[in-house]
């Protein structure tokens, strides 16, 4: 796969038919990959990457990158075509000026993933078939590559490419994974625990931003929370309160065209699960208002942006009898 | 009470005047009535209104005045309009005085000075200028070339016309960027003006404005002759503690707040241009 | 900071009975901005209004805030007042101390101290109020009046009779309404068609007056001043242009089986048909449902008897887009259904049968032509039995209405009585609740109905009524006799409800335009603006608003036509500066706003902004057009970024009273 | 809040200018009481009403939100209260879900004639409010009055 | 050299505690943070926290002021900041050596009050690290992750715990606590030499001239994918820029100071716009600080500490790692 991108990506901007790709660029270890624009084959060759580490979602970038001079080649990977859509729906992505290739996932490996097997010390890990083998200071380990797997990945909800104006790999399809079963077993609990949960949580955010600056529906030119006139400006949580107001907020406005690609709770650095968050507000979209993924089509309208006269009434959640 | 330099003192402003449009001074006293602290001349101070924010700004009011101290500012942002809505009497908040100030007592004793403001750029100057009227006999020649937008934009226009222009050794040069009926002054931007004027290379220039006068004007120093450490100025950067900790006015290795606001020209071409 | 003048009203007792006014001018005066408080006893006198101007000016006001009633009394005239003193009028809140706190509350600390917290929340509101222009959009000066019954003739007439076109849009193939379907009127007892016929003509011979007959409304786009209308003018397969309205076709054509509508089913007519002789515009119309021509392509009868070539099976719906300035509805009434009503026997016996069937059996015009005849056997009736509020005054209004449906009482006893003038040897039995007569001649109409004309009336309800041998058997109490009553009557007459035509809601919906939860028409305030909705420029007449006699109809249908002549009479309108504004510079160009206008108000331009460094990006950004936007909200909480505010109930503005209510 | 004082919840409710202004007003005009706790916002639709209001409110105290607007059907401007009542439902099942009291918040649709539904609604709320106690879970510490 | 029974630590967490408050590195909702000790609170087993020490002199947010205001009235009133004695345990070599950057800054006169008292009253006791992350890279900056510093350095050696008071406050501690004698077996240091990072050198950016760094045609490459979050800041045990804020609570205004970032937009951003406009610059401003300008004012001193916070938590793995070996690419 990491040769046919590369190839790929040299061979758009060799052509001519791209003056940019966006891609991914070695790191100082296997796992630090990062975002990188690419403007010549030689650089692609030297530095450009596709592995299993590289789980950025590169869709946001387009925003700026479809904006300038000449075409913008980018790499998707299935959840991030969701993103793309989702942003041209928004009038956000130019799309003439973007070459979309869509390449095929079996999931992203995540070092947090492998540090959650109790790996330390991590140096280089190797990929070979369904297994990694990881070297670490202090000696080395095989794990299986589902072992290694990033947590949202465990509970992709598609491995279709959208938009995509050639593929890499096969089309994939909608999976059917327990995506809401973490949020069920919080609806299950009892408002107490859930409180307390949460805080335990939430608690926890630093207000680095990161969630939001990373998320492709944050994308706002000023966010409210930046903004010195919106009323609600604030740099860092002085209070629990702000704490929850940032994640309430952040999570509303997303509502609708969040399309649960789970980089906001991949960037956390403090591993808040953010997008149960999310998930919990496209559970209910979809039982309240019919089942409905962001960034699926370009036709259908956001939940949050429509409504029929039989939607039902609030009393639902404030009388306690829920969302069936 | 905790004392630390981020804690305000209470003060009183006890006098607005209206300059332009966009620009009031304010005149500010202590809680007992009095100046709230002594200064040097380019120095500036916090104020703030609690719950609107903290500003800094430049004391304008000469040090040899012993009774308030004097802010002007233009209108602009949060925590100016707040100021200009206000009226006599309103407490605000003060800390200060921060910065290095101009080294009116070292580099400019005995020199000739040329001053050169733009717009609001003459109020950190008006502090120098007036402490050199002040003490006349330790300076030579003075001229003070000030330029605004238009005659009603021209900061302390009355006490330029009725005291500055009227002390033997100092000559003001003023003019306006575009022609207009009640003005028989000079026409035209202050950079022009400068090079028209032709000062004598010898003279200690101290200069204020917009960033593209300043840009503009040192240009044409230089094409006068004038050397860069000759040249002395004055910058504005966001600022929240001002006292170099904040790390907001840092640009290369100084802090604005702490090691400016008065620069040497020739000090700053080793800094990035991030001003 | 804003120089805030704060003014407290007594409203003689009502406020001060109960909110210590003076404590709450002291408390406000302390608050940040506050130059100038005080209390009065009427702010909205001529001498209040004087104090606030008088205070604007003296000390140099920047925001006034009202301590009163509701803002829906009074602000409109506070802010004249502060206008007439050179302040902004959008720099006025109004502080709701009256309805929302003096008028609630008994204990007089507790209403005083939520006075003072209305006062705040008002004067924190203010501080970030800032002064708006109204702008301007013109009127187009054509009125549109959906319904051509009296009410909607009426309207029209008058409008056009102040120089003003008007387009007539009614869904049958004929103006007229129900009143043609009446054979007298209560309580004089004149001829209805006498009375509305020469007003139908009137109409059809007005140049300024368009009917747009067997047509519907189909969309409303626009807003006061500026409606745009489509109506669809369904094919009636008929050339109106040519057709002379001779009638011959309805008399050749085949198809003979059709109920007449007109008749209420009493009767049949053609496919082809005019539904009566007075017709406006009298032009034959095809019944799509029966004619063989168009359901089989076979027959062709009428185009071949059309001298006129009138005939057209090709005709297709046209849609008619129009501008108007303002649009009246005067879409009646209808009788309710029977069907929920099984003790009446309605649906088992044709001798039950409601009271407009009953017109149309006394018409002279009718199926009967004008002899009172079973319609089961075509004799004579000789007991007839009334039943009144059939459908009216229901409790739990699962049945029927919970309204008195006004008119039943009165042409039950013009029926009785005209029964028992033409018909002597009949006895007449009215069961009621209440006769209810006000009105002019009203209760002297029911006496004589009595006193003069023997008729029966017998307080209590009908509790069964069954078919047997010929007879209805009614079974009834009397209550005021304290016994049950068994009689064989011959026909029973059913006082049914009415209730608002079954296209009003949709309509409703079209206009934006309340309506109740009977599917009346709201008025913008049921005393004070009785016939305009609260959707500027929609106007209320006849029975659309609620039950209504023909006088009364014609009443509200002159008033609503001044009205309408009032706004025609403008050439432009202020609009409503409380809309909603991008900040471009947030704009993300997402549309969600958009997708949420109601109005269709916001629009996107790509515009070019500047950079960092110099920079040019063009960034696709919102729009609103103000003469449009309603000032709802909608956009402004769907946008993510806040660009979009809401002039007059900013965020700010809001968020602002919420801390000062929670201070 | 002195523990051996009676609870007085501060309640905030937004109203739309239409319907259930108009509704209160009514209910003030045929003098019906309700508590003093609920002191009224008036907003043009109850679709303005933006989450963060309501968060706000709890921040700075409020014990309960109540938002009214016209009933589904009959709003002014035709459809802001759909876009209300979704709004609405989803901010409460968040807020539920993340264990804030369900009933701190209601929606009720009070028209123009409903004075009295309107007073009926206040009492019920307040009296809700009040059995419930103090707003604890989304409370600003800083913004409590000492 | 003390010496302390390992499997009796919680004893000595509760020794010192009933004596001042106890701060040491614990796991929170599953993530490592400095948390006030309860009696059965663990030692986290990961090597550092997420956010570093300098939490505890530098919170994330402090209250500096209050005021009221009545009318035109205003009222300075006393924060009432209470600052007591405590003990944290477990601070890492790395985040030692912070404080001294720290201290340069926040005590460099005039000195900030709230900061110098939380330092004063604290007694830090280090641990020495023994088995260091690959993102590690402390020792290419001279620090001894076996030497950790602070009042009272501590090693882990076998089953025990050994302490060495290195100031008269540490020795302080020490006397109070019912410590054994003991001395500390050799530690065996060869992991350090096997860390990848461990050639970095990050000191010799004062050989070129400021603003030839500056001016690298590399920022450009490096900033372009940079979100603009805060993560690496916030993280950072050096990075100590704050804003000032007030807020209103509706009873009086509180004036506080946070964290701030100069990754963020608003950071220089004033009424009439910003001296740096994008991305770039404040993403340069960030390492230019830490290499070039905080070294050219502190004596070579460079403002990284190499703890590989920001290497292990950047959402895009751009670090100041990438970036110095990026510049010293462009230097060749």
């Amino acid at each position: 796969m990491q040769e046919r991108v590369i190839e790929k990506a040299a061979q758009l901007l060799e052509s001519g038919a791209c003056a940019r790709v966006l891609g991914w660029k070695t790191g100082e270890f296997f796992y630090d990959v990062t975002p990188a624009v690419f403007t010549s084959a030689q650089q692609v060759r030297q530095e450009m990457v596709f592995s299993p580490f590289c789980g950025a979602n590169l869709s946001k970038y387009l925003i700026a990158e479809s904006r300038k001079e000449g075409k913008v080649g980018v790499f998707l990977k299935p959840c991030d075509s969701f993103s793309f859509v989702q942003l041209q729906k928004e009038h956000r992505i130019l799309r003439e000026n973007v070459y979309a290739v869509g390449v095929q996932c079996q999931g992203m490996s995540d070092i947090e993933a492998l540090k959650a097997l109790g790996l330390r010390g991590i140096t280089a890990v190797q990929a070979e078939e369904d297994r990694l083998t990881v070297s670490t200071l202090y000696g080395e380990k095989t794990v299986a590559l589902e072992e290694a797997l990033s947590l949202r990945c465990r509970s992709c909800k598609s491995r279709a490419l959208h938009d995509c104006d050639e593929l890499i790999g096969d089309q994939g399809r909608d999976l059917d994974t327990d995506r809401f079963g973490e949020v069920a077993r919080l609806e299950a609990m009892s408002p107490e625990e859930r409180f307390a949960f949460w805080r335990s949580q939430l608690s926890k955010c630093i207000r680095c931003n990161a969630c939001r600056n990373v998320c492709p529906a944050c994308s706002c030119e000023k966010c409210v929370f930046d903004d010195p006139n919106s009323g609600v400006q604030n740099k860092a949580a002085a209070d629990p309160f702000e704490e929850d107001l940032f994640h309430i907020i952040r999570a509303f406005h997303v509502a609708g065209r969040c399309t649960d690609c789970g980089e906001c709770t991949r960037v956390c650095p403090q591993h808040i699960p953010l997008h149960l968050l999310n998930r919990k507000l496209i559970k209910d979209m979809n039982a309240l208002y019919g089942p409905y993924q962001a960034g699926s089509d370009f036709d259908s309208k956001p939940p949050m942006l429509t409504f029929t006269q039989e939607d039902p009434e609030a009393s639902i959640i404030t009388e306690g009898r829920g969302i069936q | 009470m905790r004392t630390d330099p981020l804690i305000p003192m209470v003060a009183q402003v006890t006098h607005i005047r209206t300059d332009t449009p966009d620009v009031k001074t304010f005149r500010v006293v202590g809680p007992d009535g009095k100046k709230p602290f002594a200064h040097i001349p380019g120095q500036c101070a916090m104020l703030s209104m609690p719950g609107v924010g903290e500003a800094l700004f430049s004391i304008t009011s000469s040090p040899t005045n012993e009774e308030y101290l004097e802010f002007s500012i233009k209108k602009c942002g949060c925590v100016t309009s707040w100021i200009h809505a206000i009226e006599p009497g309103q407490q605000v908040t003060l800390r200060g005085p921060y910065g290095n100030g101009f080294p009116v007592d070292t580099d400019f004793a005995g020199k000739d000075l040329v001053f050169i403001a733009g717009g609001i750029g003459l109020a950190p100057l008006r502090s120098v200028i007036n402490y050199v009227r002040h003490y006349r006999d330790r300076y030579g020649a003075v001229d003070i070339v000030y330029g605004a937008r238009s005659k009603a934009d021209l900061v302390d226009y009355e006490e330029i016309l009725q005291e500055w222009c009227q002390e033997d050794g100092i000559r003001v040069h003023l003019t306006i960027d575009n022609a207009q009926p009640d003005w028989d002054g000079h026409v035209g931007f202050v950079p022009n003006y400068v090079k028209e004027l032709g000062f004598d290379t010898g003279k200690t220039v101290v200069m204020c404005g917009p960033p593209v006068m300043i840009k503009f004007t040192l240009a044409g120093l230089e094409e006068l002759g004038f050397r860069r450490d000759q040249v002395y100025t004055t910058f504005e950067l966001k600022m929240k503690c001002a006292l170099g900790k904040c790390g907001r006015c840092n640009i290369g290795d100084k802090y604005v707040c702490k090691d400016g606001p008065v620069f040497r020209l020739d000090q700053m071409t080793e800094l990035p241009d991030e001003y | 900071m804003q120089r805030i003048g704060v003014f407290v009203c007594w409203c003689g007792s009502n406020i001060a009975a109960t909110v210590d006014v003076v404590q709450v001018a002291q408390a406000l005066a302390k608050e940040p901005g506050v130059v100038f408080a005080t209390d009065y006893q009427y702010m909205c006198s001529q001498a209040g209004q004087d104090l606030i101007g008088a205070a604007i000016k003296e000390h140099g006001l920047t925001g006034v805030v009202i301590c009163s009633c509701s803002p829906r009394m009074h602000e409109t005239t506070f802010r004249k007042t502060c206008q007439k003193a050179g302040l902004n009028p959008y720099m006025v809140e109004i502080a709701n101390i009256r309805e929302h706190c003096s008028w609630i509350h008994k204990d007089k600390p507790t209403a005083t101290e939520k006075a003072v917290i209305l006062g705040r929340a008002a004067i924190a509101k203010v501080h970030l109020n800032a002064p708006l222009t109204a702008g301007t959009s013109p009127v187009t000066k054509r009125a549109l009046v959906i319904g051509g019954g009296i009410a909607g003739i009426q309207t029209a007439l008058d409008i056009a009779d102040a120089g003003f076109p008007v387009d007539i849009v009614e869904k049958k193939p004929t103006i007229g309404g129900k009143m043609t379907q009446i054979d007298k009127t209560f309580p004089t007892l004149d001829c209805a068609a006498c009375i509305l016929t020469p007003k139908m003509v009137d109409v059809s011979q007005n140049e300024k007056i368009d009917i747009i007959s067997y047509a519907q409304v189909e969309k409303v786009q626009g807003f006061v001043g500026n409606f745009s209308v489509t109506i669809r003018k369904k094919a009636r397969y008929v050339d109106e242009s040519k057709c002379t309205g001779c009638g011959l076709c309805t008399e050749k054509c085949p198809q003979k089986k059709v109920p007449n509508e007109f008749n209420l089913g009493l009767d049949t007519r053609r496919a082809i048909y005019i539904p009566f002789a007075q017709a406006v515009p009298k032009v034959a119309t095809i019944d799509p449902d029966y004619c063989s021509m168009l359901k089989s392509g076979k027959c062709g009868v009428c185009a071949k008897v059309c001298a006129a070539g009138a005939i057209d099976y090709k005709q297709q719906d046209e849609l008619i887009t129009r501008e108007y300035g303002a649009i009246v509805v005067a879409t009646g009434f209808e009788p309710i259904g029977m069907d929920k009503f099984d003790e009446f026997a309605y649906a088992q016996s044709p001798d039950v049968v409601t009271s407009l069937e009953l017109e149309r059996l006394m018409n002279a015009a009718g199926p009967t032509g004008g002899t009172l005849l079973r319609p089961s056997d075509g004799t004579h009736p000789h007991t007839l039995v009334f039943v009144q509020c059939v459908g009216s005054r229901c409790d739990g209004g699962e049945k029927g209405k919970p309204y008195c449906s006004k008119i039943c009482c009165m042409y039950t006893a013009k029926h009785a009585m005209l029964i028992r003038d033409k018909y002597p040897d009949t006895e007449v039995y009215v069961f009621y609740i209440d006769v209810r007569t006000p009105g002019k001649n009203f209760d002297e109409f029911y006496r004589r109905a009595v006193e003069e004309y023997g008729v029966h009336y017998i307080k209590g309800m009908v509790g069964k009524v069954t078919p047997q041998d010929g007879k209805l058997k009614v079974q009834a109490s009397d209550l005021l006799g304290g016994r049950q009553l068994h009689i064989d009557a011959d026909m029973v007459v059913l006082a049914a409800a009415i209730e608002p035509d079954k296209s009003a809601r949709p309509l409703a919906t079209m206009l934006t335009a309340s309506m109740d939860t009977n599917d009346f028409f709201t008025e913008a305030h049921p005393k004070l603006r009785p016939v305009e909705s609260p959707t500027a420029g929609i106007f209320l007449s006849g029975a659309c608003q609620g039950p209504k006699d023909i006088p009364e109809t014609v009443a509200q249908a002159g008033a609503a036509a001044s009205k309408v002549i009032g706004l025609l009479s403008k050439d432009a309108l202020t609009c409503n500066p409380c809309t909603a504004q991008p900040d471009e510079l947030k704009c993300n160009g997402c549309s969600s706003c958009e997708n949420v206008c109601p109005y269709g108000a916001i629009s996107y331009i790509d515009k070019p902004f500047r950079g960092p460094n110099r920079t040019t990006l063009i960034r696709r950004v919102a729009q609103v057009n103000p003469a449009v936007c309603q000032g709802c909200g909608a956009c402004t909480v769907a946008c993510p970024s806040g660009a979009m505010d809401l002039q007059g109930f900013s965020n700010k503005q809001i968020m602002a009273e919420v801390d000062a209510i929670c201070r | 809040m002195q523990m051996n004082q009676e609870f007085k919840p501060t309640i905030v409710a937004f109203c739309c200018n239409w319907c259930s202004y108009a509704g209160a007003d009514l209910s003030g005009t045929n003098r019906l009481q309700y508590p003093a706790n609920v002191k009224i916002i008036r907003i043009p639709c109850s679709c303005r009403l933006n989450p963060m209001f309501i968060l706000r409110a709890f921040q700075r105290g409020a014990d309960g939100v109540i938002l009214c607007g016209c009933h589904p059907g009959d709003c002014h401007y035709t459809t802001g209260n759909y876009y209300a009542r979704r709004r609405m439902t989803l901010l409460f099942s968040l807020l539920d879900y993340m264990g804030i009291e369900r009933q701190r918040t209601r929606v009720e649709w009070v028209s123009a004639a409903e004075g009295a539904k309107f007073a009926a609604t206040m009492n019920d709320f307040v009296d809700t409010i009040t059995k419930l106690g103090p707003n604890r879970r989304l409370e600003d510490l800083r913004c409590k009055s000492e | 050299m003390k010496k302390w029974e390992l499997s009796r630590l919680q004893e000595l967490f509760e020794a010192i505690a009933a004596q001042e408050p106890l701060y040491i590195p614990t796991d929170v909702s599953g993530q490592p943070t400095f948390a006030l000790w309860q009696p059965g609170m663990a030692l986290t087993r990961e090597l550092n926290t997420v956010r570093s020490a300098k939490d505890l002199f530098f919170p994330q947010v402090e209250e500096l002021v209050k005021f009221k205001v009545e009318g035109k009235k205003i009222q300075v009133l006393d924060p009432q900041v209470q600052i007591r004695d405590q003990v944290v345990f477990g601070v890492r070599a790395c985040d030692a050596r912070s404080f001294d950057i720290l201290d340069s800054v926040f005590l460099a006169e005039p000195a900030d009050t709230y900061y110098r008292d939380r330092r004063a009253h604290t007694t830090v006791m280090t641990l020495a690290c023994t088995h260091p992350e690959e993102s590690c890279f402390c020792t290419s900056l001279g620090i001894d992750p076996q030497a950790p510093g602070g009042d009272v350095s501590c090693w882990i050696e076998g089953e025990a715990l050994y302490l060495n008071a290195n100031t008269p406050k540490g020795q302080a501690l020490l006397s109070r606590l019912p410590l054994d004698e003991g001395e500390k077996p050799e530690a065996d240091r060869s992991v350090f030499d096997r860390l990848p990072l461990k050639d970095l050198d990050l000191t010799r950016f004062g050989e070129k001239k400021l603003l030839d760094w500056f001016h690298s045609p590399k920022w450009g490459e490096l900033s372009q994918s940079c979100l603009g979050c805060g993560t690496c800041t916030f993280v950072c045990p050096t990075c100590q820029c704050y804003d000032i804020r007030d807020f209103d609570t509706g009873h009086g205004v509180q004036r506080f100071r946070c964290w701030d970032s100069c990754m963020y937009s608003d950071f220089t951003m004033m009424a009439h716009g910003t001296n740096r406009p994008t991305q770039l610059e404040r993403f340069r401003q960030r390492f230019m600080h830490k290499l070039v300008y905080y070294p050219a004012d502190h004596g070579g001193q460079v403002g990284c500490v190499g703890c590989g916070r920001c290497l292990r938590k950047c959402p895009i793995s751009m670090n100041i790692v990438k970036v110095a070996r990026a510049l010293g690419e462009e230097e060749v």
